[in-house]
C-alpha cells in the first residue's frame, strides 16, 4: 500500500495530489502529455528535490519533514521514459547491476535467464548501448528494472519504441509476472489498450492534479474521453468451462458468450472484457444468418452525446453491467430506439485480459 | 647519472606519485561539489583554487616558506605540538606542489562531473545502488577522461615545477632535491651534457607514461558516435 | 659527518674543487645548495638546516647578521672578477668603444636589483658614462649563470659575467675582458659560519680549509682574486 | 524522387536495400524493432560513416562513390527516435534554429505561428529543454523539423510519447500539409494506424532488407501479420453529396456506403476506408432492425488461416476491391459459407482517410 | 607603483590577453581532432603536448633561447628570411608561453569535445546548418565549461609562469619584463614590501577577473538535473 500526499512546484507548474495506491495490483496513471506524470513517479521513487508533504510505503515513511529514505534503499524499480543505459557497460552489466546477490536470487521473482528470453536480449549481451536500436535500448532498460527484483515497480511509458508485437508478448508477460508476485505496478501510458490490459485501477491527472481514481471498471468512462473513443469493460466469469470449436464458454450474467480461447491462464477468476462501444451494433431482435455469434440481451439506460455530431452514446445495461454502443442518430431513428426497450447487443471483443 | 641522480629520480617518482594520488583525493570532492552544488561559494572558491597558478612560482614558494617554516603560522603551530615544521622537508615541497597543481585536478575534474548524466545516475539509485557505488561504477566510468586530464596535467606539472621547490625545499640532495631542480642545478652549472642527459631520460619516461596512459583511454567507450538513433 | 653548504653561483666552480679537496683529506661528506644570494639568505632567515654561507652579496650577509644567524665572523675569500664576455672572437682590450661595440648588440647582464654582478656592471657602466647607451641593449637574467647561458646559446653577443662562471675551457683571453673596477668592494665574495650549523666544529673546519694559502692559486684560478688586483 | 541502392555494415548487422520511393507521397517503413528503420533514414539524411551506394534526390546525387553531398546541404529534416533538442538555447532558439531567413519565409510552407499553434507549443517558448516533459520535448522536435521547411521530412517514430489527442491532431494537420505541399515524407512507426493515417506506400522491412513494398492498400495483407490482426483498406468515392442527418454518402463501387462526416477536405478525390476484419461481420442476407447500416454485397473468395486456431480470415471481393472479414470456425459452418457464395458484409470503418 | 611596474602590468596582461587568445585558436582545432578522430597519432600527439611540463621552465627557456635565436633553427630561418629573430622578444616570450601553456589549454577542451552530444549535431546538421554553424551554435554552447577551464587555467599559468619568459626575453622593461618577474626580483632583492604589493595586486585582479568569469559561467544552462524525466 502506496500512500502519497505531496506537493512540489517546478515553475508554473505544480503537482499535488494525494492518493493512497492499491497495494498488489497494476495502477495505471493517465493524463495528457506535461500532466506530470512523469513528475508523480519521480517524487514516489525519491528522485524529486524540494518535495513536500508524505510518501509512505507500507507503513514506512519514505518521505515525511523529518525523514527523507533514499531512493536506492526504497526496493523500488523506475523505467523512465528515456532507457537512460550506462553507457560505459555492456548491456549484460547493465541488465546486472540492479540483481541481487546470486546466492538471494535463487528465491526471487524473476530470474536472469527468463528475462533474457521474454525481452530477447540474447542477441545483445556483449553489446554497449550504443551499438542498440532504439527499440532495443528500451527493452533493455524494462529488463534492468525487472532484474532488480523490485517491491514496486513504476513504469513510464515502458512500450514506447516496441513494436506491436513485442509490446503484446511483454504485457502478456508483465501481467503474468504480476499476478504470480502480486507485484505492485504503476504505470504511465497514453495508450487505452496498455492501461486496459494492465490495469487494475486508474489514476487520470489533469495540470498536476488529480482529475479522478477509481477501478478500471469505473473509469472506462474517463478513458473514452480519449480519442479512440467510447469503451466499456465487461466482467466475465468462466462458464461450465464447455470447449467447443476452439471456443470457450463464458457467464455475462445470466447470459453466455463464446470467446476464442487465450493463452491466459484458465483459473477461475473472472476476467474482463474490453469492448470498444464503436464494435457494438444494437438489434430489435436477435440476428439470425450472421457470423455475430454474441449477441445479448441488453436494455437501453439512456443516450449520451458522441464525439461526432451524427453519433449517440447509447448506454445499456447487460444484467448489472454497463456496456455502451456507439450508432448512428439514424438508426436511432429508424429502429426507433429509447430508454427502457430492449435490444439485442452484438459486438465482437476487442481484448480478453 | 651517478647516485645523486637517482636519488633525485626516485625523490621525484615519490612526489609526483604522492602529489597525483593526494591531488585526486582532495580534488574530487572539491570538484563534485563545485560541480553539483549551486552555492554562492562556488565562483569563489574555484577562483581561490586557481590564485596560486598567478604567482611566480618562487613568490609562492616563498610565502609557504613563511607559512610553513618554524615562525609561520602552520610551522610554529606544528612545533609547539612537538612536530617538526614543514620547511626544507619532504613534507613541504609535498604540500607546495599539491597546491601548486591544485587547479589541474580541481578544474577539468569539474567540468568532468558536470557533464554526467542524471540520468544513469538516477536510474542507478533506483535499482539500489548507493552513493559509493554510484560513483564508481557510474561516475568514474563516464568522467574518466577527466581524471586522466586530471592526473596526468598534475603529475607532469609536479616533474616539470622547480620554482616552489627550490624555494621551499631548498635543493637539498636526497630530502628535497628532485629532477627538475637537478636538471636545473646541471644546467646553472654550464653542466649542460648532464642536463640534456636528464632532460632526455625525463621527456622520454614521461612520454612512455603519457602515452600508456593516453592509449589505454582511447580504447572505446561504446562509440558515442551512433548513440544519435 | 656531512655539511651543507649554501653557495652562491659565482662559487660554484671553486667550492666544487675545494670540497673535493676537503673530501679527500678529511673524509666527510660535502654537499652544496647553489642558489641566488638573495634566496638563499631568505631560506636561512626561514631556517633551512645550512652549515656556511658563501654570498657574494655582503648586503645579504649584513642581514643575516641583523638577524643573530651567524655563529661567527664575516670571511673574506676575494673579489670576484667581472667580465665582459663576447660570443665570438673579439679582440676587446681597453681602448675598445664599447658603445660602439654594444651597438646593435643583445647584451646580457644579471638583474642589478639583486644580483651583485649585474650592480657591478650596471656602476661600472654609469661610471663610464655609457649606460644610457648601452641600457637599451641590456637584457636581464636571473644571476650570472643565467648571463652567461645567453651568451653561450648564441642569443646575446655579450655578456657582463662573473669570470668564476665562464667554462675554463672558454675563457680565451680573445673573448673576454676584464673590467677593472674603481671599487672592488662591491664583488667581496665572503663566506660565515651559521647559528644553525649542526657541527659547528666541522663547519669552522672547513672555513678554515678554504682560508689556507695553499688555495690563493685555485681561488684565483676560478675567477675569485684572493688579494687585491692592483692596476 | 527519392533512390535508394545502399549497403552499410554494422557489427553483425547489414542493411542492404535498393528502393525508389514515391515522390509528393508518404512512404510508411514498418518492421520489427531493430531490422534497420532508423539506419536507412540516418544514411538517406548522409548521417551514416562507411555507407557504400548510391543515394539520388531528383537527378541530385546525394551519395555515390565519387561524390557526397553533406547533411546540410540535402535540405531534409529528421525527426530523430529521440528529441535531441539543443540543450543550451530555449525551445523558441530550438524552433528558429533551422528557419530560412524571415524574407524567405514568407513564402514558405509552414508558418512559425501555425506550427506553433499546431504543436501548442506556446506555453513554452522561453523555456530551456529540461524543463518540458517527455510529449512537451517531442512535440518541439517535431515543430522544429517542419519548421525548417525541407523538402524531404523523415520521421522516425515522431508520436512516441504524445497523448493520443494530440497525436491525432498532429497527425491529421500532418496530412494536411502533406497534402497541400505535395511534401514528400518517409515515416518510421510502430503503430499501423499511423501508418494507416498517414502513409500513401509502405515499406516493409526485415533484417535489414527490404520485405516488400507496394501501395498502402497492397500492403494491407502484410501490415497484417501484425498483432492487431488483419484488416483492409477500401477506396472510396464522393457519391452525389447527399448528406443526411450528419452522414455523407460514398460510392464503394456501385454501392452506397453512409458514413459520418469529417473534418477531412472535402474535395473530389476518393479517401481510404480502414476496416479491421475484426469488424465485419457477415450474414448471408440483408440484416433488418438493426444499428448496422453498412451492409454491402460481396462475392467470397477465399479463407485464410487466422491468428486464432478457431477462426479463419474471409477474403471477399466487394466490386474490385478487398475486403477481410474474421469469423470463427463454427460461424462459417453454421452459415455454410463457401467460396463463390455472395454474402452480406457489414462493418463500421475504423477509419476514414 | 612607478612606470615600469605599470609597464610590466600592460605587458603582463598583453600577454596573457594574447597566448589565451592564440592557445584557444590553436587548441581548438587541435582538441577538436584529438577528440574526434581515433589515429593511432592521437595519443602520441596528445603525450607530446604536456611534454614542455615536464621540463623545468628555466631548461625549456634555455632550449627555446637556442632555438629562436639567431643560431637556432627557428631564429636562422626566419633571419634568412629578411626577419627578425624572436630571442628577446615579445614574440618569442609569447611562444614560449603558448608552448608551456599549451595542454591546459588542449587537454580540458578534448575531454570537452568528447563529450558534445552526436544525436545534437546531427539534428544541427539535418536542419541546415554547416560545420561552423554547428561549432559556433552547438559545440561552442556546449563546450563553454571547456573553454572557460582552458582559457582560465592558459590566463592563470601565463600571469604566474615566469621561468620561460626570464630566459627567453631577458626582462627587458617594456618589452618582456612582465609582472611575475618583476615580482621575483622584487622578492629576490629582499624588497618584500614592494614584491608583496605587486602580488597581492596580481592576486586581487586575477581573482577578480576568475570570479567574473566563474560567476557568468554559474548562469543556470537548464538543470542538468531535470534532464532525466
Ligand atoms: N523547471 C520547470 N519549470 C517549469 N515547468 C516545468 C519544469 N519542469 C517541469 N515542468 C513542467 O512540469 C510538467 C510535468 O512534467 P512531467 O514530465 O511530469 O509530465 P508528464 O505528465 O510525464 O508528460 P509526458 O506525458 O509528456 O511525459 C510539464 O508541463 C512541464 O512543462
Ligand atoms: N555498432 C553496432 N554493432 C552491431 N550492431 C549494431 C550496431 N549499431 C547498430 N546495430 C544494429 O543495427 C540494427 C538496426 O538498428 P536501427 O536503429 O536501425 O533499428 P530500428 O529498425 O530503428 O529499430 P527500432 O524500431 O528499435 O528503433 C539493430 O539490430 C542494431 O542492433
Ligand atoms: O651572486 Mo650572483 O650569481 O651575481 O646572483
Ligand atoms: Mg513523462
Ligand atoms: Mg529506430
Amino acid at each position: 500500500m502506496l500512500h502519497v500526499d505531496i506537493e512540489l512546484q517546478r515553475g508554473d507548474f505544480r503537482l499535488q495530489l494525494a492518493h493512497q495506491f492499491a497495494a498488489h495490483k497494476v495502477t495505471a496513471i493517465f493524463g495528457p502529455s506535461g500532466c506530470g506524470k512523469s513528475t508523480l513517479l519521480r517524487s514516489i521513487a525519491g528522485l524529486e528535490p524540494g518535495l513536500r508533504g508524505t510518501v509512505c510505503w507500507q507503513n514506512n515513511i519514505w518521505h515525511a519533514q523529518e525523514r527523507i529514505v533514499k531512493t536506492e534503499q526504497r526496493g523500488i524499480a523506475l523505467v523512465f521514459q528515456q532507457p537512460h543505459l550506462f553507457t560505459t557497460k555492456t548491456v549484460e552489466a547493465n541488465l546486472r547491476y540492479g540483481m541481487p546477490r546470486a546466492s538471494v536470487l535463487k528465491a526471487c521473482a524473476m530470474q536472469f535467464e527468463d528475462i533474457i528470453e521474454l525481452l530477447s536480449l540474447q542477441p545483445f549481451m556483449q553489446r554497449k548501448p550504443a551499438q542498440l536500436s532504439g527499440g532495443q535500448q528500451q527493452r533493455v532498460a524494462i529488463a534492468r528494472a525487472l532484474l532488480s527484483q523490485p517491491q514496486l515497480l513504476l513504469l513510464d511509458e515502458p512500450m514506447n519504441g516496441l513494436d506491436q508485437a513485442a509490446k503484446s508478448q511483454i504485457m502478456a508477460d508483465l501481467k503474468r509476472i504480476q499476478q504470480r508476485f502480486a507485484l505492485p505496478i504503476l504505470l504511465v501510458s497514453h495508450h487505452v489498450d496498455e492501461v486496459v490490459q494492465l490495469a487494475d485501477e486508474v489514476v487520470i491527472m489533469r495540470e498536476g492534479k488529480l482529475l479522478s481514481t477509481g477501478t478500471l471498471q469505473q473509469q472506462v468512462g474517463q478513458l473514452s474521453l480519449h480519442d479512440e473513443g467510447p469503451l466499456s469493460v465487461l466482467s466475465i466469469s468462466p462458464g461450465d468451462n464447455n470447449q467447443k470449436d476452439g471456443l470457450l464458454a463464458w457467464q455475462l450474467g445470466q447470459q453466455t458468450l463464446w470467446l476464442p480461447t487465450t493463452g491466459l491462464p484458465a483459473n477461475s477468476d473472472s476476467k474482463r472484457l474490453l469492448v470498444w462501444a464503436r464494435d457494438v451494433s444494437l438489434a430489435t431482435g436477435p440476428l439470425k444468418n450472421t457470423s455475430l455469434n454474441n449477441q445479448v440481451r441488453a436494455q437501453i439506460v439512456g443516450f449520451e452525446r458522441a464525439q461526432h455530431d451524427a453519433e449517440m452514446v447509447v448506454e445499456l445495461a447487460v444484467g448489472e453491467q454497463q456496456l455502451r454502443a456507439l450508432v448512428t442518430k439514424a438508426s436511432i431513428e429508424r429502429l426507433n430506439l429509447r430508454a427502457g426497450y430492449c435490444v439485442y447487443a452484438a459486438f465482437k471483443a476487442a481484448a480478453l485480459h | 647519472m651517478d647516485s645523486s641522480d637517482w636519488q633525485a629520480v626516485t625523490l621525484t617518482l615519490q612526489l609526483g606519485g604522492y602529489t597525483t594520488l593526494i591531488l585526486l583525493v582532495i580534488a574530487t570532492p572539491l570538484a563534485w561539489w563545485l560541480a553539483r552544488q549551486r552555492s554562492w561559494l562556488s565562483a569563489p572558491v574555484q577562483a581561490i583554487v586557481a590564485l596560486p597558478l598567478v604567482l611566480p612560482p618562487t613568490v609562492l614558494g616563498f610565502y609557504l616558506l613563511i607559512w610553513l617554516g618554524p615562525e609561520g603560522f602552520v610551522g610554529a603551530t606544528l612545533e609547539s605540538l612537538g612536530l617538526q615544521h614543514l620547511a626544507f622537508s619532504f613534507e613541504g615541497i609535498l604540500i607546495g606542489s599539491i597546491l601548486y597543481s591544485l587547479p589541474f585536478a580541481v578544474q577539468p575534474l569539474t567540468e568532468s562531473f558536470r557533464q554526467i548524466s542524471q540520468g544513469q545516475l538516477d536510474v542507478a539509485a533506483t535499482l539500489g545502488a548507493g552513493w559509493w557505488r554510484r560513483f564508481w561504477t557510474i561516475v568514474v566510468p563516464s568522467c574518466q577522461g577527466g581524471f586522466l586530464i586530471a592526473a596526468t596535467l598534475s603529475f607532469a606539472h609536479t616533474l616539470g615545477e622547480f620554482g616552489v621547490i627550490l624555494m621551499l625545499g631548498g635543493s637539498i640532495p636526497g630530502e628535497t632535491q628532485v629532477l627538475s631542480v637537478l636538471i636545473y642545478d646541471h644546467a646553472e652549472a654550464m653542466n649542460y651534457q648532464a642536463a640534456e642527459n636528464l632532460s632526455l631520460g625525463l621527456l622520454l619516461f614521461s612520454f612512455v607514461v603519457l602515452m600508456a596512459v593516453y592509449t589505454w583511454q582511447k580504447r572505446p567507450t561504446g562509440g558515442a558516435r551512433y548513440v544519435a538513433r | 659527518a656531512e655539511l651543507t653548504i649554501a653557495a652562491a653561483s659565482s662559487y660554484r666552480p671553486l667550492l666544487n674543487h675545494l670540497a673535493q679537496q676537503f673530501e679527500q683529506r678529511q673524509q666527510h661528506q660535502v654537499r652544496f645548495v647553489f642558489g641566488s644570494s638573495g634566496k638563499l639568505a631568505t631560506q636561512i632567515i626561514r631556517g633551512a638546516p645550512f652549515d656556511l654561507i658563501f654570498s657574494a652579496n655582503m648586503a645579504y650577509l649584513k642581514a643575516l647578521s641583523d638577524n643573530d644567524l651567524l655563529a661567527g665572523e664575516v670571511v673574506t675569500d676575494g673579489y670576484g672578477q667581472l667580465v665582459l664576455w663576447s660570443k665570438s672572437e673579439a679582440q676587446l682590450t681597453a681602448e675598445t668603444d664599447l658603445v660602439k661595440l654594444l651597438q646593435q648588440q643583445r647584451v646580457a647582464i644579471a638583474q642589478p636589483k639583486h644580483a651583485p654582478f649585474g650592480q657591478a656592471a650596471k656602476g661600472y657602466l654609469e661610471q663610464q658614462h655609457i649606460y644610457h647607451q648601452i641600457q637599451p641593449n641590456l637584457v636581464y637574467s636571473e644571476n650570472v649563470a643565467q648571463a652567461v647561458h645567453m651568451v653561450h646559446s648564441g642569443a646575446a653577443d655579450f655578456g657582463f659575467v662573473a669570470l668564476s662562471v665562464i667554462p675554463l675551457e672558454q675563457q680565451s683571453e680573445t673573448r673576454m675582458y676584464r673590467i677593472a673596477l674603481e671599487n672592488e668592494a662591491l664583488l667581496r665574495q665572503a663566506h660565515a659560519v651559521l647559528k644553525s650549523a649542526k657541527d659547528k666544529n666541522l663547519a669552522n673546519e672547513f672555513s678554515r680549509f678554504v682560508q689556507r694559502q695553499e688555495f690563493d692559486e685555485v681561488k684565483r684560478h676560478y675567477g675569485i682574486e684572493p688579494e687585491r688586483v692592483k692596476n
